[in-house]
């Protein structure tokens, strides 16, 4: 692997080796950073990019390989060593400590003091300011629990900046980001990378990576593929190196069955209210029909999908399932009722992590698994493996424990754990957080076949180009209420952003459909 | 749960208004004694009773910032008995030296605690659960299973009648104690450790914070406190009798819970801590003061049932207050 | 670890074996009580106490948990009632610390007089405050630290029994019984309380005497029934050759008897049991022939305390220390006191 | 959990797997470090105590002894398995007892007094249930309510005092057998044999664990996580009413002062010292059994060769220690 850049890389990690109770996460993985490069590093889910960061940053201890860090040999044991060696990391799942204010979230480990003390009035303003730089706007002194997974995600983001670290890792740090925040990361990026620093960029969408990174190195099944200048890889050509195999850019099948408005809703929701998150939302959902949810960061789209899912209760307003009016007490409620709903944070509300692959996918169907009170362990089974191979989970064996899979790979379990329901309605919130491009293409045409099927889905994504591609009709939702509704030819990117800035503007344009 | 809206408009509002739960509840007490028992009640019986609870609330103390790291330590009533019993042999010495053996003895169990703990990373209730066996086994064994008298004379002995602005100075002490506990906790970044800790050990550890150290800290200091606690006991009694201690832990999670700390770690106040070792301990007080009026006779068998009585109130008071707090008053998970 | 002695498989009942010469407890009579202390002060620094009809006391019991607590709990209450006295009790719930909180409260109440049960020796400094205060104190059942607490002056009296001396009684009624040769399992009283403390001392000094007599096993069972039940079977599998029991109190001797009748063996037969109290449980098992003596501890002190309060104020000498007068029950008299026991 | 079915009987017959399992065995030993010092100890007391290889001793005195921590934990098992604890069984024992003792003794017959012990517990069963899942509060606290004020009501049925009951269909709870096993040993069995089944093969027992493991993720799953909860609670009150029913019967009186006092600590120690976490989300009633039997067993060997309990309470936290201790760095694999 030789450098073009003539001045040695400022990270070279080489032969890294490391596998968790036999099974290999890394084999022979090297990676290098150079100076002031922002430098991509991407891969299918469980291709083992988040353990090489983790390996590197000491959270785990590599079973073999050097690391060349600045010049020397180092071997952090501790995400504390990283740090002090001028590591910054963003790990993958946000990692603060929800009961405590964003300010200590970023200060913690490095407080600013005051003869001895800490000096809140000090750090408290430069947590403002931190945010401010990154065009957040929140009450610093607010526990971070109270913000949503985007604010957070920014707030790891400030604590990772005020590091004035050498290299700022980021793993997936656009995940649970939208437009706006991405491209104001971007600058930021750019801004670091001028400053001499380097950055090491995660991201399962290609399109930022384009943006933003120099270089790109690309792993496969715990090994390094390919290391290129990003000018240099056209993006079919990074995907099949990703996959390994030459992949004909699957296209969506533009089968987009012109379906019938007649058809009666699954689901109908008017008038929801709920607290300051939700002030008048309507939605409707009919089968066979795929519903986009829109909105800017915090704009009541996470709230819809809980209120009709059970999850929280709404304030006023009516849910209708078949016409009938309903108020589901808890999630069960509505499960069933054939509703089922990937949430938005997966490692706190989706997965239960000590349990089996095969356990944490079936979990919702237990019901209908039973006979005489039993468990069925055979149709269990087999329904298991069938979801492990039809959306293609990377797992040793069904038996594993559901948090040692990779991001992605958890991501897909829980997807599973509702389609194998046979649901009439999918609430599915960012679904496809964190999941690869192959991965992510092979769920969106499972789920449009399912919806051919008669499946009604409600999809809230982030990623406008997922709702374009993938929406019949887009509700566009600002601050807790409907802003406008796109449906067939109207849906474009341009179109969703600008009622999500502006809102009523659009629906004059609207009114002419 | 923490997308919960409902759950995340209430979540520090309401520490801080159960905090003020277990203080109304504090104050109504006082001043319904105050009114029903009049002077008998206020003056000297209360300047006593804070003399009394500085033991309990020196190991509470010790237990808030155990909890709030996410920990337990069950130990405390064991090693209190050890350091009580250690403080008592040595109080021939002279004060100083009985309580800073005593605190030794209790850093030294609370250590092993916190090595096995953070280090070895073993599950704190079952270790401290192993300790509370094993200590007070240690603890009788060098007691010779008997009442430890503390000898005749001496600073010592003196201790327990010892006053400084008008009050005994074990609660000038624990006053003391607990401002510092509340200083540290606010205003030093081994405070905001622990919290950051409790809240969330992998974050804490991804943070780069020192999770093995804070905790064995944390451990550590308990075992102090609780050796402290045993020496006060010692010196205000006279002696230390081997029942000493049986309890003391149910007592002081009681009254860190009833403070508002959550068990679950990350979040609470060490002041509160205090009203709720008070307000527990001055139950007891009332009801014998009751008995005393004559009107009804309440027996130790009801005095149990008024305990958990009382805490049930208090446990659905702070309910009831965090939910009212829920914006729109929307059901909680 | 295993156990000593010659005597096998065989078992030592009462009876079939002439004593053994070398133990003259064997062919002892019950001792007795002790006898009364001599040239004891009477008490003439105290409070005084006031002559008045009926009075405001209080009395601190320090546990409640178990029947010889029960009934002198009980009898405080009824002598009051009948004597029209207005009595405050409180339970100090087996806490050294609680029963100081306790007698602090009430202090603060400036009863007339005070009675205290304490749980140890070691409420000297609190009985200094009451007298501080002004309040006649009145100890029962045990004493406490007289270098703190100054008899006649500090405190009135103490009305006691004598544990040291039940342990001895105790050991003269096992060695008869056994004729001097017995292989004893101990069952001690609650860790660190002055009970346990001396009737272990009493019985163990006593047996001394006999070279026949070994403590095989001495074991804590906390005064309870089901404590000595449990302790007492695992020990009778590990010392099969045990043929004799001495237990702190009767609930555990009850208890013991079970585990015996449980291992297949006949109590009183096999194995003999000795034990101290008094209560009517242990009255009626000796009277089955399973017990085979039990000294009395009397718990029902308020006569006496009372008495002893009426005779301060009246301004009659009350000695610093009385000690109780108890019996001694074995199968001649049991039956007969089965009704009036507690 | 694999067939770890140690039963104390075992050590002889244990010689020949050994053999074929000599490679791993210093895994195994880690693995289940209580089992080890189960096996350890009853290896030391075959050769060092006098007639212990005796049915009626291994029967009789250690399984008999043993059944009523193990029924305890293995309700308290289920509990902690929702990541909760109970602190009240103790208590809930004294007055299932009292309340069984008292309806015998007024004459309602057998069946009906134990129904109502046992309906007394479920109560206090459902209290606690209903204090942490309807009303979020924390378990430790919420179960302390009732062992402070359980101890008291117990008390204040008979002020205090013992009920002597020798109903002799009664005492067969506490002192019978069925085809020579002690009825404890029985129901200890046939407990551990229906949770296990129950934890393994249906619906409930999977919840419980979910419950336990990441509530909101469980409740989202459509997981009725107040109700797992309620049973879970209920269940060890029940449990633990009918080992208190049990205590009655083989000492033949009510002691509501004394019974089940101190049960709450032991019945955690047996579920922690076999390696069940109790940060919740697992559960394992063999590992339970043999907890609670290594812990009886190790009471007893000291007991029997004299050790004061001073020293006996150092000796039994250390192998605590270090029986969790063994089983953590055989965890540690995972790195
Ligand atoms: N703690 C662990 N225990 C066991 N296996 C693990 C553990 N952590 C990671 N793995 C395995 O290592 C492999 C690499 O995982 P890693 O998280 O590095 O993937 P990734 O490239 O970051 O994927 P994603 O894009 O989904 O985040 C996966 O197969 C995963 O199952
Ligand atoms: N404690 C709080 N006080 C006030 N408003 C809050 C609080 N918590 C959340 N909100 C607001 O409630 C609204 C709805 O949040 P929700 O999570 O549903 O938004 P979203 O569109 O899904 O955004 P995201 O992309 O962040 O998930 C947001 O405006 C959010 O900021
Ligand atoms: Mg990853
Ligand atoms: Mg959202």
């Amino acid at each position: 692997m030789t450098q073009s850049s003539p001045s040695p890389p400022l990270l070279d990690m080489r032969g890294i080796r490391k596998s968790f109770l036999g099974v290999p996460a890394l084999a022979e993985a090297s990676f290098q950073v150079n100076r002031g490069e922002v430098r991509a590093l991407i891969g299918q889910n469980g291709a083992g990019k988040s353990t090489l960061i983790k390996v590197l940053t000491g959270v785990y201890k590599a079973d073999g390989g050097t690391v060349t860090f600045d010049g020397r040999p180092v071997a952090f044991d501790s995400p504390h060593a990283a740090q002090l060696g001028g590591i910054a990391t963003i790990y993958q799942e946000v990692n603060l400590v929800p009961y405590r204010t964003v300010t200590e979230n970023i200060f913690l480990g490095r407080e600013r003091r005051r003869f001895g003390l800490l000096d809140w009035r000090r750090m408290n303003a430069e947590a403002r300011e931190l945010l401010a730089g990154l065009d957040v706007h929140v009450d610093v002194t607010r526990p971070l629990r109270e913000f949503s997974i985007a604010t957070q995600q920014m707030t790891a983001i400030a604590r990772a900046l005020s590091f004035d670290a050498k290299l700022v890792i980021m793993d997936e740090p656009t995940s649970s980001l939208a437009e706006h925040e991405v491209s104001v990361l971007f600058d930021v990026i750019r801004r670091l990378r001028d400053s001499g620093v380097s950055v090491v960029f995660v991201s399962h969408r290609l399109d930022e990576l384009y943006a933003v990174c120099d270089r790109v190195t690309i792993m496969r099944d715990g090994r390094t593929v390919d290391d290129r200048a990003m000018a240099d890889i056209s993006k079919y050509e990074l995907v099949s190196k990703m996959i390994g195999r030459d992949l004909a850019e699957v296209r969506r099948a533009a089968s987009r069955a012109p379906h019938q408005a007649e058809a009666a809703p699954v689901i109908e929701a008017s008038g929801l209210e709920l607290g300051q998150a939700l002030r008048g939302v309507d939605v409707a959902v009919r089968s066979g029909e795929i519903v986009g949810l829109a909105g800017l960061l915090g704009s009541g789209r996470s709230e819809t999908a809980r209120v009709l899912f059970g999850a929280d209760a709404p304030d006023s307003g009516e849910v209708r399932v078949d016409a009938e009016p309903v108020r589901f007490a808890v999630p069960r409620d509505a499960i069933r009722r054939g509703i089922g709903f990937s949430p938005e944070d997966r490692k706190v509300e989706g997965i239960i992590p000590q349990m089996s692959v095969r356990e944490n996918l079936t979990l919702a169907l237990l019901p209908r698994l039973t006979k005489a009170g039993i468990v069925d362990r055979r149709r269990q089974q087999q329904i298991v493996e069938r979801f492990i191979e039809r959306i293609g989970i990377k797992v040793s064996s069904a038996d594993q424990p559901i948090r040692e899979l990779s991001g992605g790979n958890q991501q897909k379990v829980l997807l599973a754990r509702w389609l194998c329901m046979n649901p009439r309605l999918l609430v599915l919130d960012e679904p496809t957080r964190g999941i690869d491009v192959g991965a992510k293409q092979e769920i969106q045409s499972l789920i449009r076949e399912l919806a051919d099927d008669g499946l009604g889905v409600l999809f809230i994504s982030s990623e406008l180009e997922e709702l374009v591609e993938n929406a019949d009709r887009v509700v566009v939702l600002r601050d807790g209420r409907n802003v406008a509704e796109l449906r067939g030819d109207q849906i474009s990117e341009e179109r969703i952003m600008a009622a999500m800035a502006h809102g009523a503007a659009v629906e004059a344009e609207d009114g002419a459909r | 749960m923490n997308q919960l809206l409902a759950f995340r408009t209430r979540a520090s509002n309401v520490l801080a208004l159960q905090r003020h739960g277990a203080l109304i509840a504090l104050i109504a007490l006082l001043v319904f004694g105050i009114v029903r028992y009049g002077d008998r009640f206020a003056g000297e019986n209360l300047a006593n009773l804070l003399a009394d609870d500085a033991k309990f609330a020196l190991v509470a103390l010790g237990m808030t910032f155990v909890i709030m790291s996410g920990g337990i330590d069950l130990s405390v009533g064991s090693v209190a008995l050890l350091g009580g019993v250690v403080a008592a042999q040595a109080s021939g010495a002279g004060l100083v030296p009985a309580f800073g053996l005593a605190v030794l003895v209790g850093l030294a169990l609370g250590s092993l605690n916190g090595v096995l703990i953070a280090k070895v990373r073993l599950e704190p209730f079952i270790v401290t659960l192993a300790a509370l066996l094993g200590v007070r086994g240690l603890a009788l064994y060098l007691s010779d299973k008997k009442a430890v008298v503390a000898s005749g004379t001496g600073s010592f002995q003196d201790f327990g009648r010892w006053e400084l602005l008008g009050l005994p100075v074990s609660a000038v002490f624990m006053f003391a104690a607990f401002l510092i506990g509340a200083a540290v906790l606010r205003y030093t970044a081994f405070g905001r450790t622990v919290l950051a800790v409790g809240g969330s050990e992998d974050a804490a550890r991804l943070m780069g914070l020192p999770v093995a150290r804070t905790k064995f800290v944390v451990y550590a200091m308990s075992g102090a406190l609780a050796g402290l606690a045993g020496a006060f006991l010692a010196a205000q009694t006279g002696s230390v009798s081997t029942d000493t201690g049986i309890g003391w832990e149910l007592s002081a999670i009681a009254a860190v819970v009833v403070g508002g700390t959550l068990l679950t770690g990350g979040v609470g106040s060490v002041m509160s801590t205090l009203v709720g070792v008070v307000l527990l301990q001055l139950i007891f007080n009332l009801i014998v003061f009751e008995n005393s009026m004559g009107a009804i006779e309440i027996s130790s068998f009801w005095e149990s049932v008024i305990r958990g009585g009382f805490l049930l109130l208090v446990v659905l008071l702070q309910v009831k207050l965090s939910r009212r707090r829920a914006s729109g008053g929307t059901a909680p998970a | 670890t295993t156990v000593g002695g010659g005597g096998g498989g065989e078992t030592a009942a009462e009876g079939t074996k002439a004593p053994d010469p070398a133990c003259k407890l064997a062919t002892a009579q019950d001792p007795g009580n002790s006898a009364p202390p001599q040239n004891v002060p009477v008490a003439e620094n105290a409070p005084k106490l006031a002559k008045k009809d009926t009075y405001r006391v209080a009395f601190s019991q320090n546990a409640s948990n178990n029947p010889w607590r029960l009934a002198e709990t009980e009898s405080m209450k009824a002598e009051a009632g009948k004597l029209g006295h207005q009595l405050t009790i409180t339970d100090a719930q087996n806490s050294q610390a609680k029963q100081i909180q306790d007698i602090r409260s009430l202090i603060a109440q400036k009863p007339d007089a005070l009675f205290i049960a304490p749980i140890t020796e070691q409420l000297a400094n609190v009985v200094v405050d009451a007298a501080k205060a002004d309040i006649p104190v009145f100890l029962l059942d045990r004493a406490v630290d007289t270098n703190i607490a100054k008899p006649g002056e500090h405190y009135v009296t103490v009305i006691r029994s004598d544990f040291v001396q039940e342990g001895l009684r105790a050991a003269v009624a096992l060695a008869r019984a056994t004729g001097g040769r017995a292989n004893i399992v101990e069952l001690e009283g609650t860790t660190g309380s002055s009970p346990a403390i001396d009737r272990k001392k009493g019985f163990d000094e006593a047996i001394k005497q006999c070279p026949g007599m070994k403590i095989v096993a001495s074991q804590d069972a906390d005064f309870t029934r089901a404590k000595g039940q449990q302790v007492m079977e695992t020990l009778l599998q590990s010392n099969p050759d045990v043929n004799a029991v001495y237990a702190h109190n009767d609930e555990m001797a009850i208890g013991a008897i079970s585990a015996i009748k449980a291992a297949g063996k006949t109590p009183g037969k096999d194995v003999v049991v000795v034990s101290i109290d008094g209560s009517r449980d242990a009255l009626q098992a000796v009277s089955r022939g399973e017990l085979y003596a039990t000294v009395e501890c009397n718990p029902r002190f308020g006569p006496a305390a009372f008495k002893t309060m009426q005779e301060y104020a009246e301004g009659k000498p009350v000695p610093t220390v009385l000690v109780n007068q108890d019996r001694f029950f074995d199968q001649s008299n049991a039956k007969q006191f089965i009704e009036e026991a507690y | 959990m694999p067939e770890t079915t140690t039963t104390p009987a075992a050590p002889s017959a244990a010689a020949a797997p050994a053999v074929r399992r000599k490679t791993s065995w210093a895994a195994y030993t880690q693995r289940y470090g209580a089992g080890t010092a189960l096996v350890a100890l009853l290896i030391f007391n075959a050769l060092f105590t006098a007639n212990f290889l005796t049915p009626a001793n291994l029967l009789y005195v250690q399984l008999r002894q043993a059944a009523p921590v193990g029924i305890v934990a293995l309700g308290m098992a289920m509990v902690i398995a929702t990541r909760g604890i109970d602190l009240s069984v103790g208590s809930v024992m004294a007055i299932s007892g009292q309340v069984g003792a008292l309806a015998l003794l007024s004459g309602t017959g057998l069946v009906p007094a134990v129904a109502l012990a046992l309906l007394a517990a479920l109560l206090c069963g459902l209290f606690n249930g209903t204090l942490v899942a309807r009303y979020g509060v924390q378990p430790i606290i919420a179960t302390l309510i009732l062992f402070i004020a359980g101890r008291g009501i117990a008390q204040l049925l008979t002020d205090g005092r013992l009920q002597n009951v020798d109903d002799p269909a009664f005492q067969f709870f506490g002192l019978g057998a069925i085809a020579g096993i002690p009825v404890q040993v029985v129901l200890l069995v046939v407990v551990a044999a229906a949770i296990w089944f129950v934890a393994r093969s249906t619906p409930f027992g999977r919840y419980l664990v979910a419950t336990g493991d990441n509530e909101p993720a469980a409740r989202l799953a459509g997981v009725p996580v107040r109700r797992v909860k309620l049973i879970a609670y209920a269940t060890s009150a029940t449990l633990a009413g009918l080992v208190g029913l049990m205590e009655v019967a083989r000492v033949s009186a009510s002691d509501a002062n004394n019974t089940g006092l101190g049960m709450e600590l032991d019945a955690i120690a047996a579920v922690a010292v076999a390696g069940t976490p109790l940060t919740g989300g697992r559960i394992s009633p063999v590992a339970v059994v043999i907890g609670a039997l290594m812990l009886r067993l190790l009471q007893n060997t000291l007991i029997a060769h004299g050790v004061s309990r001073e020293v006996a309470q150092m000796i039994t936290g250390f192998i605590i220690v270090a029986a969790i201790y063994v089983q953590r760095q055989a965890g540690e694999g995972a790195g």
